[in-house]
């Protein structure tokens, strides 16, 4: 049985792996580093590490909070709540940009308000940013969950006992003891801010995203064009990520 | 003073009904109930941890039940795991002063005070994870007493001890009563550890108090067949009494015996004889020493190791509690004729409702 | 506390909702309906679903038993595989198009073998299946994966001496016992493979598929044109969603 | 008979060194062994459930170390939950031979046998959430046996049961030791479910098999101090052997006191005497009849409720196990003197190596 299994498990890993690992390696060196440091391309890149980072930090703000009730607190139409949160999971990206800018459209209700203070989404970093929000907040949110779903209620009852406030039980118990998965949401939450591209693409052609480049340099000029740019960006993306998840990870014994 | 009073929980199947429980000041209360009977919801109950759906927690007459756990001066114990493993043991010791910005001075005031109580002066520097069974548990007792809780609420302090650490935590339990003579509540489902620590008992069971009272009181004068048997008390006989002429003293007949007792109780129908009160012999016993004497055959013995139990017919089934030392000295056999014999003192009467 | 957490709380969820429900509520049924009817519309959609349920199918009898081994056995560089499974999440979904093309597409490697059989990727229904099963087939592995691990070890034990071989343990035991999980996982992917545009785009931007669809109105005719198309996928996506979600959680108390 | 010879197992922190067990056939051999021992391991071990660093195991002379555990004919039961929740009592129990592939009507008929040794026919449809944890216990225990297995291997059968269900489950585990003489090996860390179960002991701790015997060997005659303690041998002395010119009996002392001893052991260095075999009075006890009497002070009553220990310091304190009836006919009291004594043969002497 185990060879089956194993046969089977590594075709599947085959197919995820074997594009990426041969489009990466097949590169040449020397076109990368000119691709990289075409301007076009160093700037598209800037811009999404920037916006998802911006995105992250929005969501760790208000997303933490969630994540927090949703794992402490019980209350009717919470796993109606839940579900919310991964209905940007399931609703195909084009369509959540499309919903997107019917609120934050110029001609739109939140477009406007903000528009009245100068905030403009439709082709700007602030579009960029709310799309990237929209589809990679709920990782951040399952993640922190689920941190603070595994600190010991006992812990905090005790803290409680001891004098500390709700503020202070938080502070020092909870949020301590769930730090790993609240950083590892926030990672991926980046990471997948960086890699999003339907919703971008709708919400803001322009300032370009890498992942938005990649994709008009193959429309405009092919297959052989828009490879250097995809190979730069997964290896920005991946770089990152798996630095982060090693950093996280040492230590623990999983 | 803590006085619970027709407190109700409500927690999933679990149902709490109507308990009122009072602990005077600096008792040593041990509440002790089979596992599953709720024991910690109470204490969580007490400390403001879950929410009632019925009744009111007073502390020295104090309504408490709308304060919140961090107001009610009131520590608890958890029987494992509940150190924060992310701090040293020195910092979860004073967690309880700093959330109160207590000064520094003080803060180490204090924190020499406990950590002499319980000796872990050579702990303080550890994490929680790096420290064994015992050493967590007088860890956690040093961090609840140092915020100095009118209420220590301890929870199966011992039951996920080793022995060599249950004897160590179980001698700074007795420390920390004599020294500081806190008032405390401890639960647990050992009703040996009840009787060794408590200066009363209060027995929990099937979602209610069923009997509060000194340890003597609980072991041998048990007024349910819950408690009786939750004491090890292994005979109850069903039966009827018969009060006798004279007014002093009784008789309780069940199953073609008849035993006499020191006191009646109203339309007891419960009798129960604690096998370590039996005397069992294979020679006739003196007559006239004893108000109840017997004899059977022995149907049964059971070896626990230091002691066993004999079981002889007289015909209801009495068993008998003896030392190995009595047993090597009896050599009791199997279908072999006993005599059995206990004081009418022994006999403890009692009314169980049967519906 | 709570007050601040709930009101932050429902900030998130707000921004997360609102858009999607004022979408679809401010859309007029008439015209809805009459989308819906359109050749092209019913085509695409139908399209998306049938790709995505070849995508799942492939995944479910790849992914499962590599999900099986990832939660019962240990082996150096276990976390390195589960790293290279998550992959998917953290590319750049155009970029993992352009991957895919590269050794799916006419002139490259596979692209050759599989052309020799005559089936081709690029443009084609086995060029979306690839890119959703790319893109999609981390969520049945974590999901299976997670379903397996909490399958008590000492159950599969008592059945291996009860006299099960291992296949009548993984086909008797293991698998009955993870199911949840495992259709869970497949709803998932299934949800995600309807919903995914940046990588199929590429790799096939006719046939078009829903996602693709919505997409290409946009930039052809602009936003109101785009908006019923996408309010139907959204629809379609969420309906089948939350009652596979609702069947599954029957009974379960969680 | 089953034979494990030189098991070495190596997982996480867990380490068993060289571990020898012989098993005869029919036989029942309870592992006792405190928490976190090893116990399960070695079961698995034995099942070929988990992988051995060293060592082999033999049933009936073949070597079955490489075979995989459908292979074997061992049956395990554990603790807890591990019945299959997705089937129902019946399903469960017939398992094992439907995988097998067994005909229907020799399915029916073992599953008549031990539905009727286990006395569970009225749990055949019931699903395994619903049941108590005795009645899950008893299915766990038909569905091991409903494969007629070589060797029957039980992990803690006894312990997460309340009292009422350990009760049952206990008298089960006696009627299929009576009758069917089925090879047996029970692990526990409850020594008073060894010596009331078990054909032999053996003693598992720190890694390694520390003594295996007769319950009476155990219990009487510890080979090494861990065993004492963990049997309970409260008082164990530290000091030497002088053997007596006669050859016959001999003398050890220790802190001021000498005892004397039925038989030499060479180059002992630790006395045992259980607290239940001495003798305690107020009043000097008869010289002659005991070899050793002693007086000295009670220094500590300890109260387990159905027995109390008594402790008299010799100078060296020395325990005495007694019951409620005696304690109430001795009266003792803290400081009071008292007098203690026991023969030569509740003295029993072992080397123990100290480094």
């Amino acid at each position: 049985m185990k060879t089956l299994f194993l046969l089977l498990g590594l075709v599947l890993l085959a197919f995820l792996t074997v594009p990426v690992a041969k489009m990466v390696l097949a590169s040449d060196p020397v076109i990368l580093i000119e691709t990289f440091l075409d301007k076009e391309v160093l700037a598209a890149i800037f811009l999404t590490l920037y916006a998802a980072l911006i995105a992250t930090v929005i969501g760790f703000i208000f997303g933490t909070p969630l994540a927090y009730l949703l794992a402490k607190t019980d209350f009717r139409g919470k796993r109606f709540v839940e579900g919310l949160i991964d209905l940007p999971l399931v609703i195909p990206h084009s369509a959540a940009g499309i919903a997107l800018l019917f609120v934050f459209g110029r001609n739109y209700f939140m477009g406007k308000a903000f528009g009245a203070i100068g905030l403009k989404f439709l082709d700007s970093l602030g579009g960029i940013v709310i799309a990237m929000l929209f589809v990679s907040v709920p990782f951040l949110i399952d993640s922190a969950r689920d941190g603070f779903q595994k600190v010991d209620k006992r812990l905090e009852n005790v803290a409680r006992t001891l004098g500390a406030t709700r503020w202070q039980t938080f502070l020092r118990v909870s949020f301590p003891l769930a730090w790993r998965s609240i950083v590892s949401g926030n990672i991926l939450m980046w990471a997948r801010g960086i890699s999003e591209f339907g919703a971008v693409i709708i919400v803001a052609y322009h300032p370009m995203t890498a992942p938005v480049l990649v994709f008009e340099r193959f429309e405009t000029y092919g297959l052989d064009y828009a490879r250097p740019v995809a190979v730069i960006l997964i290896l920005i993306a991946m770089t990152v990520f798996v630095m982060l998840r090693l950093l996280l990870y040492r230590g623990e014994d999983r | 003073m803590i006085s619970i009073r027709n407190l109700c929980v409500e927690i999933g199947d679990f149902n709490l009904k109507n308990a009122n429980i009072d602990v005077f000041d600096g008792e040593y209360m041990v509440m002790v109930g089979p596992t599953g009977a709720g024991k910690t919801v109470i204490l969580e109950s007490i400390a403001g941890l879950c929410p009632l759906t019925g009744g009111q927690v007073l502390l020295r007459g104090m309504d408490v039940t709308g304060l919140p756990p961090d107001k009610r001066r009131i520590s608890i114990v958890y029987q494992d795991h509940a150190l924060f493993p992310h701090l040293s043991v020195q910092e979860n010791i004073l967690f309880g002063l700093k959330v109160r910005k207590v000064e520094k001075k003080e803060q180490e005031r204090m924190l020499e005070k406990v950590v002499s109580l319980l000796s872990i002066s050579s702990l303080l520097h550890r994490s929680p994870p790096t420290l064994s069974g015992g050493e967590r548990q007088k860890s956690a007792m040093a961090r609840a007493l140092c915020v100095e809780p009118d209420l220590l609420l301890l929870d199966e302090p011992l039951s996920a001890l080793d022995p060599k650490g249950r004897e160590d935590v179980q001698e700074k339990l007795v420390n920390i009563k004599r020294s500081l003579k806190l008032t405390t509540v401890h639960v647990t489902h050992d009703f040996e550890e009840a009787i060794a620590l408590g200066d009363r008992i209060c027995v929990i069971g099937e979602g209610e108090v069923k009997q509060t009272g000194s340890p003597e009181e609980i072991f041998r004068r048990p007024d349910s067949e819950f408690v009786a048997r939750f004491a090890m008390a292994r005979n109850i006989f069903t039966g009827v009494t018969v009060v006798s002429k004279e007014g002093e003293g009784c008789q309780f007949r069940t199953d073609g015996v008849t035993f006499s007792a020191m006191e009646g109780v109203k339309e007891a129908n419960r009798a129960v004889v604690r096998p370590e009160e039996v005397v069992v012999s294979v020679n006739p016993l003196e007559e006239g020493k004893m108000e109840n004497v017997f004899s059977g055959q022995i149907s049964g013995i059971s070896d626990k190791g230091a002691t066993l139990l004999i079981t002889v017919d007289l015909p209801p089934p009495i068993s008998i509690l003896i030392t190995r030392r009595e047993f090597m000295h009896l050599n009791p056999v199997m279908g072999m004729m006993a005599y059995v014999g206990f004081p009418a003192s022994a006999v403890h009467l009692f009314h169980e409702n049967t519906l």
